[in-house]
């Protein structure tokens, strides 16, 4: 096993310095998510304004792998447009599920592409997913401006 | 229209270690392929290679072979799941056998009463009714009849014509807006009958009721798509498909996995647990409580490729032959009948019999002396029985290994099974 | 008053294939037994030579393949029964896993509520009281929460200690007249805790209680002696004492077994079944539904002939060595806090810790970059994680193969973990 | 396996010709007796007077060893006193346990000393049994005088 392949620099770097953590107002979208094998949780809020993902904010308990996650995909999805960000959903989503056969597009990818690693290991690869899910799913709840359970009082 | 059998029983049977075996001095005939299926080497090897390189438990860790072992668990689901024509892997749920899937279904409705927020679909109550056939197994009959003394639901079932078939004469009444769920045999495991699927299927469907099959003597031995079916679960189990046995199989529907309350609880099944209050995992994690039989998936895995390597079309004619040969040379013997289907059509190479005057313990017993392996008695289908006024029936059923001169074999250990009880 | 160790490893190890493997280019150090145990070639043989030689279905034909298997599996039954010091062979039930043996107990409260004539003592409703203990598994806690849920009860519990022991101070409170059944942990899975059972059991007997144990983790580690132990019924399960994964026991008192109604129902269940009523076979065939684990139960039964030739006190004797060796060392590393008792006094060669700022996860990935297997996470006991305010906790278990060079290599692994995520 | 051992003469004169088949009257009690692996059935009734067994009747659906068996019970407890009946009992239950070890006393159990083959087959040794645990359990019930379910009406 070659543990550097995992643990790219650029990972171990936003899991000790994570970018964007906090839970913020306001929010539109909150999503929950639970990886029920380790017990890894994140609440995630996403804020949308004009088709923007103006802030997309987070509080969560986890490994490396998922804070590191966790802060790329801030970096990444913050400021672009909701489009965009779906299409780094649906990349970073294929590169975790590409069993070390992918690299990623670092044009769009940018710091996601350290995570072609951990696509070869496949109980981890739910961890670098954790984040996208809430993600996703605070997006869908945005849109649909469905109220969220619990109202942002979770976590 | 049928292809002639394509399979090459000779190189199939070299995979089969225990054909070599001698009883007493007779070589094994072995007969009773419905009551248990024999194991490939291919099978053996799998599990072997498995549990002397990779074992260890699932999705619980992140070693290495906690990883390997994960992997091969779902990849054993992939497999079923394509084999059977399902839409998703993860409507395929690993249980211990055909009984315990039949019996979480069930259970699914007796639990659905218990809880606030069910699925009406399984919420089952006096005025209710369930359906099945009078040609089940008991296991597609007692968890039904027990779900119906807990609820207070009717049980009512679809008869058998004097041929062996499904009567479906009254199918319109028997199955009507009170039925909530219909659930009968594909292949009837004492009759040997092939089922026809459509008719009952469109008529539960047209009452709004759920519809699944028991198909324990189907996958085995027929090209089974759960897409084209149309139904919404079927139950089977491995070690009647060449596989181990402590694993069966439960296939239903996403959606209605989903709706369908636990059934056994503990590890691996939640999404997370307090003293107070557990909520639970996504099926098909949902309905595997504990840790699973993985080394077991690997060996149905193994028994899936074989059986998709053969053909399953092929395995079918191959069995239609048989099943032609059987009901010919069987209506040779002096005071034999058929109980089932006599002519080879909508039939299994699976045939009871009874010979007049001599309990089928006594056949049995005989035709062992001879080498031959036969299963006699109800087998788990007493009311097909008491439809046809017998206690027991002689059974013969054969398989992707069986041969022609296995049944001369089986009809001259008859001969001599009349000549000790003459 | 404790014998040394009297185990040879070496000679041990040499049975287990698996631990020959490398990962990567470093020897594998299993230290995850807990979660599964590995299996040396003695039990793979057994199965093998049962698949290949006697593979049928049992109790239902008179072939001699199907009496060879029925004498396979109900040598098994026996072999476990006085393996567990049980007073009757059919004593004990065979299910696929600790797992299912708990459900099939809560199961059997849950039915009795709607059965007519059924036992008192497993007719369950509001008022009446459940307890179970912080430390469960969640095989022995889901099932009796949703139970509860389902039936009006109420779920008390024991409280766990800052050293990882079952509080017992309030236990003659939560263990009351209203107590209907109390069912606790006999080895603790997460903390290693070995339980003093003797107070409990006293206290349910006082207040006509049902009392069993999960003894998932004691059967395999300690000598077990229902008789002594004065419960009503135990759990365990196969795959942690060497026996293949597929198989699971319930030991419960004659009388009991006699009480319960059944729970997973269909063939060989049964004594007679018409349409309209079944009633059912005496213990323990009432409770094993289908074809059971048929080649599982000859591997289980060549696992307890291995636990029972090195002697379940030498097992014991060199596990208390180890969890002693375990303890000693890992208190040298940097930043790591045990989690449950520290005195390898009263608990087993499982110890759970927490290493300071490094998330388990990633403590096992590195661990398992060195060849050592760990498991981390909750364990399937979030409870406990809660009860000492951790998400998750990397655990090390040892076993009869566990040697003290591979505690060496964890506790080096650990600093290397240290330095990856300084 | 060697057929004539399990099926000796005896067994099938037996079973061709059975013995005091039949329900009569009167009966102090009464058995059913269901082998629940094949379905075979017997229903068993004693009439106990003055310490000895009066009579034995029975009906029964069964194989041959089961019929012989039954046969051969009537020959042998029919007329001796419970007593003895009861020791017969016990003989013939060791000698179905024998796994082939057994002879049998011919002295005291008679015909009965051909069922010593049946032992060797354990998949028949319930067959052989069947009748007789009718037999012990219609003794308890007329000792007790129990009621039987259905007065006699089953079968
Ligand atoms: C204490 C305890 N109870 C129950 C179980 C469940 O055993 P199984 O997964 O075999 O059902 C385990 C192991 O996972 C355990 O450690
Ligand atoms: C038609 C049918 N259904 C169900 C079963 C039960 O399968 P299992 O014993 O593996 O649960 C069988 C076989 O015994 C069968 O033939």
């Amino acid at each position: 096993m070659n543990l550097d392949e995992l643990y790219q620099e650029v990972i171990l770097d936003h899991y000790k310095r994570p970018r964007g953590v906090g839970l913020r107002e306001p929010y539109e979208g909150e999503s929950h998510q639970v990886n029920p094998t380790c017990g890894d949780e994140i609440t995630l809020r996403v804020h949308v304004e004009g088709g923007t993902v103006a802030d997309v904010s987070y509080e969560n308990v986890g490994c490396s792998i998922s804070k590191a996650s966790a802060s790329v995909l801030y970096e990444l999805v913050k400021g672009a447009s909701v489009e965009d960000s779906l299409e780094r959903l649906g990349e970073f989503t294929e590169l975790m599920n590409s069993k070390g056969q992918g690299e990623g597009d670092e044009e769009t990818l940018e710091d996601a592409v350290a995570f072609a690693g951990v696509s070869k290991y496949p109980m981890r690869v739910k961890c670098a997913l954790l984040g996208w899910m809430a993600f996703k799913d605070a997006l869908v709840r945005a849109e649909a401006a469905v109220p969220t359970p619990g109202g942002g009082a979770e976590q | 229209m049928e292809a002639a059998s394509k399979l090459d029983v000779e190189s199939i049977r070299a995979d089969f270690p225990i054909l070599r075996r001698k009883i007493g001095d007779k070589p094994l005939a072995y007969l009773d392929s419905a009551a248990t299926s024999q194991k490939p080497a291919q099978v053996t090897d799998a599990m072997r290679r498995f549990t002397d390189h990779s074992n260890a438990n699932i999705s619980r860790s992140v070693h290495t072979l906690a990883s390997e072992a994960t992997e091969a668990y779902e990849g054993a689901r992939a497999k079923v799941a394509d084999f059977i024509g399902a839409i998703s892997h993860d409507e395929v749920v690993f249980t211990k056998n055909s009984t315990e899937s039949i019996n979480l279904v069930a259970y699914a409705f007796q639990n659905a009463v218990a809880e606030r927020g069910a699925d009406p679909r399984f919420v089952l109550g006096p005025g209710d009714e369930v359906v099945v056939t009078e040609m089940e197994h008991h296991a597609n009959l007692v968890p039904w009849q027990q779900l119906c003394l807990r609820t207070g639901a009717t049980l009512r079932w679809i008869g058998i014509t004097d041929t062996g078939r499904l009567d479906l004469e009254h199918l319109d009444e028997v199955i009507n807006e009170r039925t909530k769920v219909v659930s009968f045999v594909h292949v009837a495991n004492l009759l040997g009958t092939v089922n026809p699927t459509s008719q009952i299927v469109a008529r539960a469907k047209e009452v709004g009721a759920l519809v699944g099959l028991d198909s324990s003597q189907a996958v085995p031995h027929l090209p089974v798509d759960v897409t084209e079916l149309g139904v919404d679960f079927i139950a089977f189990t491995g070690h009647k498909m060449l596989g181990p046995t402590g694993i069966g199989v439960l296939w239903a529907k996403a959606e209605l996995l989903d709706a369908m309350p636990p059934f056994l609880t503990g590890g691996s099944m939640i999404e997370t647990v307090t003293m107070e209050r557990t909520t639970f995992a996504k099926a098909p994690a949902k309905f595997e409580a504990g840790t699973p039989p993985v080394a077991e998936a690997v060996g149905l895995a193994a028994a899936v490729d074989y059986l998709a390597a053969l053909g399953m079309d092929n395995v079918r004619a191959h069995e239609k032959e048989l099943a032609a040969y059987m009901l010919e040379r069987l209506e040779t013997v002096d005071g034999l009948t058929v109980i089932g289907p006599r002519v080879p059509i909508g039939r299994g190479a699976t045939v009871s019999f009874e010979l007049d005057g001599v309990h089928p313990h006594d056949v049995g017993q005989v035709l062992d002396s001879e080498g031959v392996a036969v299963r006699v008695g109800h087998h788990c289908a007493k009311p097909t029985c008491v439809r046809f006024g017998v206690t027991a029936t002689t059974r013969a059923s054969g398989y992707v290994y069986t041969t022609t001169e296995e049944i001369d074999r089986l009809v001259s250990a008859l001969e001599q099974v009349r000549k000790v009880f003459a």
